[in-house]
């Protein structure tokens, strides 16, 4: 059992050499089935045992949503949208489990400018790595789904790490095995989408026609799924983007002007030192002291008479 | 300011301290961010944050040390704004600016204490300080993370990064020619000129540094015109 | 199948992985270190286990205790995380929010954990032992069984009852516990005797 | 449970009514996702709110809390009259053929024989007509106008879709909608199962409502059967067990019941338990009564219990009333009657209904004593936290002891599930602080109290100091030593009459089952139906074996489950008059012609033959009761009464108010609130985040729902104009608490009669102690009211009235 090498990373962050994508792994990924899912929350509690977090006691706030928004302590978070079908005139109770989903082409280690700081293993983890951190909060910017939050304790960037602890030894992450109803399963990629096959066919044969996978391909897929009713419309999901991709922005700034910039100013700096010591030095000759004598004598002269 | 006459040189006063020790602070602030700015831009630079103490130390000092060079140059600006506004002259020496760079200035009108130029430079410096400062606020996560969308702050990180670089081409424009130009860089470091540099570069402020008078800082006093012993 | 990453792993592999080579190369060191640590280590590696059973709703689900130290006579056992029982048939592992919580319920701050008492009029509680509670609680209870048992009704039927002082037992203990309360309790001629199952 | 949480997998369709599986028991609500993924079973959930279990439901009904009588008859109708019941199973194993007595009678929302003063009924017309054989007379035609089944159709002929929508506010279309599914049903290879809780206790008719579902499922024929039954998913982890174990004011361990004071003693005792059976073969199983209350007396007093004194039947408490249940007790505690309370893991204070009363009851006390392992409200019942526990603890004289007692994890012992498993746990670590575990602290009262009287003497000592006290250390017995009490042992060797050389059973050794013990002194046993559970091959309990031959969801060999380890109740009602099962693909039992053999133990005698003895030996009649004789206080057949505070009267019978039956207190009574002051109707439930008053001492859960709040409407919030996430104050006619406002789609105004009914929800979980945020409960508010039959608190049905507020004043 080999230790960790180059060979069994897919990606590293603000590193210039992309590490050789020879050491085959299973893809691991788990799959969210939203139509199992009764908001139970104990993802949630499984998430905060497992990586001994503790989040602050909040308020209610009108709705069942707690805490309101993922922390870098809540790195999972059910949000519940209440939304009446039009078509069959039925009320839905859309529950998700947000957090991150892990992206095979994942924004926070594109933007990350901290070497080392974000990784993707073979398996398709994407985490982040505290000690190489440097808190400058690029990744919350990489990001398509809002997900990364910065510690304002030790301003570090935190996420789901997918339990890697718990992965890196065979096990399932804590979300997952805690599941009361199965709604979160894990295992290979195939395995979960052949699973997710099996219910899409499921909840069409119960009235869903648009039930569907939902992987998006803008980030080349991700190691989280979700099984939506109704796939047609991800955003009905406490806004869930139909497209995610790593922002444009994120991409030129990234991409372009990373290359562009250090390339501009380095021949700049180049020809200004060439140019600086190959050219004719412009000096003051000895003539131009002289001369210079005589004009300051005659202004000089006649700074008096006035 | 004035012109002196020494042992063995003639010489102008061209910066006072206080103007130099600003110019320096707000020189090696700009050298500083340039490369922990750096640092956080490309991965191949990284290793220069280790000149600040490593990445949180530099992700931490980098937006200090801007709010250090806004506050010097903001001095700066005040100390020298009045020579830099613009005339026809400088349009002019502007559109010969190739002879300057061939070194054939005499053909050109006298120039003021700036050149057209410097005093591009001088506006340029200004335009990009304040809008690095601003993108720099945007995407200071530690104080403003809150403040500013997630999609303004990307949008800031672009520009901070576009403007760096403009701002770099500009800062070796500006040493290439302290250094292009000899005797230059002693008007920062000493704070005078030689009165043939003045000559050459900035005749026309010669001229006006001259009618001020000439202050004689020789021991032996002087056998008529002429400079030092004949040979 | 899934690769191990321990962090012993990561540290020998140091020298020959990435954080060895290439990052060095590019200049800036530590790297490597934090590799090491890129995986967290798993926390329950030599942790003691005791099966258990979720003592909340009655589908009962089976959990595992995971406690400090091997059990051996220096280690004193603390549990450190608690977790669904894989093999338990009706659960599989799984826990609900309040059973994935459950390791804050063993620590939970208002645990009681010394005996309290609280006099006749008094505004707070005041520590006490156990001699002194049991002593003074007995003392009580027979002085009111003395007073208001009930040997007989009016029409001279033995009843043996003693309504003055009642019981309402818990709802989470053992079937044991509840076995030797009920002998306990019965033999005093308690009739207000009562459980949770109404509430 | 009829049946098990992993049997569950088994069914077609799933009714939660009366219940929210989902939000309550999530892990068991697992095998409903299961059976939905793996059989395409179907899943309907009733209910006042759409709960977390209709966020995957198939379908969905609403209906106002406190009818679901009305609502289940209705379904009965329907299935009658669209011919959509099992007959076989009907005819053989329900007492729909019996003959019911001239002389019974339902008219205006009574049945005969009802006493207005003393809100009683006199029962004698509630029977069969037994013929001169002792045998109840019966038509297998069921055509008898007198039969059981044509006073049935007779009795919800009134339930019409449209009176149910009246009533319940249940749309005609949703409700016909349900009793199709559950029509289909009554197909020999479908079965529905019903998953029930509080939801159906906690009212004035709570057994009634249960009884309503089990006669629906008697008609379907889906008791006895994988997927099938009656499925209470109980509450608190072991209040089965407690119950089991008779902690209750009337019970003895094992549902015996104590005497009262007509039955002087135990021979008049037993005259009235040990039925003799009303149908020819038929077993009656509770002619072994006397084996079981015998062994039992010979566990509480072993020597001292002798046949001389009657096994010391004497020395057991007598009922002058039908119990003392807590609504009573705390009714006499009010009324300044009682002196001393335990509290062992209760906290009343927030869990039994009108606080105001419970406080007022509480102060009375000379002393009350708390043994918990959490820091109480009850224990703190005297302590002034401003207005969230407003009292002057100068006027307060009550003693208070609050002792510190052992969570799961440090303590070792059994608890039984809903599924009725008795399952084994074992301590992980030691109790913090001097912390102790409960049983010690009962014993060591029990040495001082034993101690007290053998030096002083007192009132009647002799049932304290002669309590059979066998344990190892006398002041801290362990479980395993209670477990094999309750298991039963034999007391004296017990040989073969006829050859007396042959042992039947040797003195000292662990019985294997209640079949061995014996009515003459030669066995104990502290629980009957727990016999088999640590016999002479160990702790049946601690078995671990994950084996399930066939897929049943049986696990037989998985811990131990009473009686007998059978894990479906009335199995053999899984088979037919022949003893074939009524669907091959669901076999549990079967009739090879000699025996009875399959994947559970049978519930009758293995050699029983199919024809003769009927699946429910319980009954003296071996069928299931569609009409239940005099067995329930307030009548033979379910009937739809409102709840005491209801929003609407009671269209059935307009003059009655609540459960004719039903038992409330005078001062109580008087302390109800009317829907002109109260117009809205409140219902009280638990979330998923927390269980009961526990959790809010858990940082997670908090974490999770930090505060307290109630649910209405979009509709009434703009009416009242209630901003969500605002404060409201909540107030009944005992009570106000203030909460933030959930505003949502989940809960929609019910037309009722023709009246628009707003429905409040009320979580419980907060209070003053703990560290979620310090809140109120809805018992600030809940009546006073106890069910007929068991006297549970109807805390699902009442009125409040609700404003926009400010909140609390804290100070």
């Amino acid at each position: 059992m080999a230790g960790l090498q180059s060979q069994d990373f897919a990606r590293i962050s603000a590193t210039t050499f992309r590490p050789p994508d020879v050491r085959h792994d299973f893809e691991v990924a788990k799959l969210i089935d939203v139509s199992k899912c009764i908001g139970c929350k104990a993802c949630q509690a499984a998430c905060l045992e497992w990586n001994n977090l503790r989040e602050e006691i909040g308020y209610n706030r009108g709705v069942y949503d707690n805490p309101h928004d993922l922390t870098e302590n809540t790195w999972t978070l059910m949000r519940f949208t209440e939304w009446e079908n039009p078509g069959t005139g039925n009320l839905e109770w859309l529950i998700r489990k947000d957090g991150c989903m892990h992206c095979a082409d994942p924004g926070c280690l594109k933007a990350c400018p901290a070497p080392g700081a974000i990784v993707q293993y073979n398996n398709g983890i994407v985490d982040f790595v505290s000690e190489n951190c440097i808190g400058c909060g690029y990744c919350v910017k990489g990001c398509p789904f809002n997900i990364p939050r910065i510690s304002q304790a030790d301003h570090k960037a935190y996420k789901c790490t997918l339990c890697s602890d718990r992965v890196s030894v065979g096990q399932a992450p804590a979300c997952a095995k805690a599941c009361p109803t199965g709604a979160i399963v894990f295992g290979t990629k195939q395995a979960m989408l052949d699973h997710a096959e099996g219910r899409i066919t499921d909840l069409k044969s119960r009235g869903f026609k648009n039930a569907g996978i939902y992987d998006p391909p803008g980030v080349g897929g991700t190691h989280v799924m979700y099984v939506l009713h109704h796939a047609d419309q991800p955003q009905l999901y406490a806004g869930l983007p139909q497209n995610p991709r790593i922002s444009q922005v994120v991409e030129l700034w990234k991409g372009l002007t990373k290359y562009a910039g250090m390339a501009v100013v380095g021949f700049a700096a180049a020809f200004a030192f060439v140019h600086a010591t190959v050219a004719r030095r412009n000096d003051v000759s000895r003539a131009e002291d002289r001369k210079a004598e005589h004009l300051i004598d005659e202004e000089a002269a006649r700074g008096r008479e006035a | 300011m004035a012109v002196r006459r020494e042992e063995e040189r003639t010489t102008v006063d061209r910066y006072p301290g206080r103007v130099r020790v600003n110019h320096w602070i707000t020189a090696i602030s700009l050298i500083l961010l340039a490369f922990s700015g750096a640092a956080l831009f490309h991965p191949s630079l990284f290793f220069l944050s280790s000149l600040f103490g490593g990445g949180a130390a530099t992700r931490m000092l980098h937006p200090w040390i801007g709010v250090v060079l806004l506050a010097s140059f903001t001095i700066l600006f005040i100390q020298m704004v009045r020579y830099n506004f613009w005339t026809k002259a400088d349009s002019h020496w502007m559109r010969h600016i190739g002879e300057v760079v061939a070194g054939r200035e005499e053909n050109l009108p006298e120039v003021g204490k700036y050149n057209g130029g410097q005093k591009i430079i001088f506006w340029l410096m200004t335009l990009l300080i304040l809008v690095l400062f601003g993108t720099g606020i945007m995407i200071w996560y530690e104080y403003f993370g809150a403040t500013f969308t997630i999609e303004q702050q990307r949008i800031g990180h672009i520009l901070h990064a576009l403007t760096a670089v403009a701002m770099l081409l500009v800062v070796i424009v500006h040493i290439y020619a302290a250094f292009y130009v000899r005797g230059t860089i002693n008007a920062m470091t000493e704070g005078k000129v030689t009165g043939g540099w003045a000559f050459r570069h900035h005749r026309l402020w010669l001229r006006q540094e001259a009618r001020k008078g000439v202050i004689d800082e020789r021991q032996t006093p002087p056998r008529g015109h002429g400079v030092g012993p004949a040979e | 199948m899934l690769h191990e990453l321990s962090r012993r792993q990561f540290l020998k592999a140091a020298g020959a992985g990435l954080g060895g080579s290439a990052v060095a190369a590019l200049g800036f060191g530590g790297a490597e270190e934090a590799l090491a640590q890129a995986v967290r280590p798993f926390k329950l590696a030599r942790t003691t286990e005791t099966r258990n059973t979720c003592p909340y709703c009655s589908v009962a689900c089976g959990v595992i205790l995971y406690s400090l130290g091997d059990k051996s006579k220096n280690a004193h056992p603390a549990i450190i995380h608690i977790e669904g029982d894989p093999d338990h048939p009706t659960n599989r592992g799984t826990l609900c929010p309040k059973g994935s919580a459950l390791l804050d319920f063993v620590h939970s701050e208002t645990r009681t954990k010394v005996p309290q008492y609280r006099g006749p009029g008094q505004r707070e509680f005041k520590q006490i032992s156990w001699g002194e509670a049991l002593d003074r609680i007995a003392r009580l209870m027979k002085d009111d069984r003395d007073k208001n048992f009930v040997a007989t009704n009016q029409d001279g039927v033995t009843v043996n009852r003693w309504l003055t002082t009642g019981f309402l037992a818990a709802s989470a203990t053992t079937n044991e516990t509840a076995f030797l309360t009920y002998k306990v309790v019965r033999s005093t001629g308690i009739l207000a005797f009562d459980n949770q199952a109404r509430v | 449970m009829t049946n098990s949480w992993t049997d569950i997998k088994n069914t077609d369709l799933v009714i939660i009514m009366g219940g929210n599986a989902a939000e309550a028991h999530p892990c068991g609500f697992k095998w409903v996702t299961e059976a939905k993924a793996q059989r395409g079973a179907k899943l309907i959930v009733v209910d006042p709110r759409f709960t977390r279990s209709a966020s995957v439901a198939d379908l969905y009904a609403p209906i106002r809390q406190g009818t679901d009588i009305a609502f289940l008859l209705g379904a009965m109708k329907y299935c009658i009259d669209n011919d959509k019941i099992q007959h076989d199973y009907v005819r053989a194993f329900t007492n729909a053929p019996y003959i019911v007595k001239e002389g019974f009678g339902y008219q205006d929302g009574l049945f005969t024989g009802y006493d207005e003063a003393k809100r009683d009924y006199d029962r004698s017309s509630w029977e069969y007509e037994l013929g001169p054989d002792g045998y109840v007379q019966i038509d297998e035609t069921l055509q008898h106008p007198r039969s059981v089944y044509q006073l049935l159709k007779k009795h919800i002929a009134a339930y019409t879709p449209e009176m149910v929508e009246r009533i319940c506010g249940t749309p005609k279309d949703k409700f016909l909608a349900v009793c199709k599914l559950i029509s289909e049903c009554s197909a020999r290879d479908k079965v529905m199962t019903s998953m029930y809780a509080l939801g159906w206790t906690q009212h004035s008719k709570g057994s009634q409502n249960i009884r309503s579902m089990a006669m629906l499922q008697l008609l379907l024929g889906n008791i006895g059967v994988r997927g099938g039954g009656m499925n209470a998913l109980r509450g608190h982890s072991n209040i089965q067990g407690l119950t089991d174990i008779g902690l209750m004011s009337n019970l003895i361990p094992g549902y015996l019941t104590l005497g009262t004071d007509k039955e002087v003693d135990f021979s008049t005792y037993m005259s009235t338990r040990g039925f003799k059976p009303l149908r020819p073969n038929q077993m009656s199983y509770w002619q072994n009564y006397r084996k079981f209350m015998v062994s039992f007396l010979k566990s509480m007093w072993g020597k001292a219990a002798t046949p001389e004194n009657d096994f010391a039947y004497q020395w057991l408490p007598k009922l002058d009333v039908p119990g003392y249940d807590m609504l009573r007790y705390f009714d006499m505690m009010h009324q300044g009657k009682v002196n001393g309370y335990f509290c062992q893991g209760f906290n009343p204070l927030l869990s039994l209904s009108n606080r105001g009363k419970v406080t007022q009851a509480l102060s009375k006390l000379k002393f009350l004593v708390s043994m918990d392992p959490l820091q109480t409200e009850t224990a703190r019942f005297w302590k002034d936290e401003g207005v969230h526990n407003d009292v002057k603890p100068e006027s307060i004289q009550t003693e208070v002891f609050e002792l510190p007692t052992t969570c799961f994890a440090e303590d070792e012992g059994s608890l039984v599930n809903s599924g009725r498993w008795l399952q084994w746990h074992w301590p992980g670590a030691e109790p913090p602080g001097e912390a102790k575990t409960d049983t010690w602290v009962m014993a060591q009262l029990y040495q001082r109290l034993r101690a007290l009287y053998e030096k002083e003497g007192g009132a009647f000592p002799d049932p304290i100091v002669n309590l059979h006290w066998p344990y190892r250390l006398a002041d801290d017995p362990q479980p395993d030593e209670m477990a094999k009490e309750m298991n039963g042992y034999v007391v004296s060797t017990v040989t073969d009459p006829v050859d007396p050389t042959k042992v039947l059973l040797e003195k000292g050794k662990q019985v294997d089952t209640f079949g061995q013990l014996r009515d003459d002194g030669s066995t104990a046993c502290g629980c009957w139906i727990y016999s088999g559970s640590w016999t002479e091959k160990g702790n049946m309990m601690a078995r671990r074996d994950t084996s399930d031959p066939a897929n049943t969801g049986a696990y037989s060999n998985w811990a131990f489950s009473w009686p007998a380890n059978r894990r479906i109740l009335y199995n053999r009602a899984s088979a037919d008059l022949d003893g074939k099962p009524w669907d091959p693909k669901r076999k549990l039992i079967e009739w090879n012609g000699t025996a009875w053999s399959g994947y559970d133990v049978p519930d009758i005698a293995p050699a029983a033959k199919p024809q003769d003895v009927g699946p429910f030996i319980m009954n003296p009649e071996g069928t299931a009761r569609l009409f239940s004789r005099g067995m329930m206080k307030d009548g033979p057949f379910p009937a739809h009464y409102e709840p005491f505070e209801s929003p609407v009267a009671n269209v059935m019978a307009p003059k009655i108010r609540g459960n004719p039956a039903a038992r409330i207190f005078k001062d109580d009574l008087a302390a109800l609130g009317t829907s002109d002051k109260f117009p809205y109707a409140a219902t009280s439930y638990r979330l998923t985040e927390h269980f009961h008053f526990w959790t809010k001492h858990v940082w997670v859960n908090a974490v999770l729902q930090p505060e307290f709040f109630v649910e209405i409407s979009e509709q009434l919030a703009a009416e009242k104009n209630i901003q969500k996430g605002g404060w409201v104050k909540v107030s009944s006619a005992r009570g106000v608490v203030y909460a933030k406002a959930v505003v949502t789609k989940r809960i929609k105004p019910l037309v009722c009669d023709g009246k628009t009914v707003h429905v409040v929800g009320i979580p419980l979980h907060w209070g003053f102690t703990g560290a979620a945020r310090k809140g109120f409960g809805p018992n600030s508010l809940t009546p006073f009211v106890g069910d007929a039959n068991i006297e549970t608190p109807e805390f699902k049905a009442f009125l409040v009235n609700v404003e926009p507020s400010n909140g609390p004043a804290v100070s």
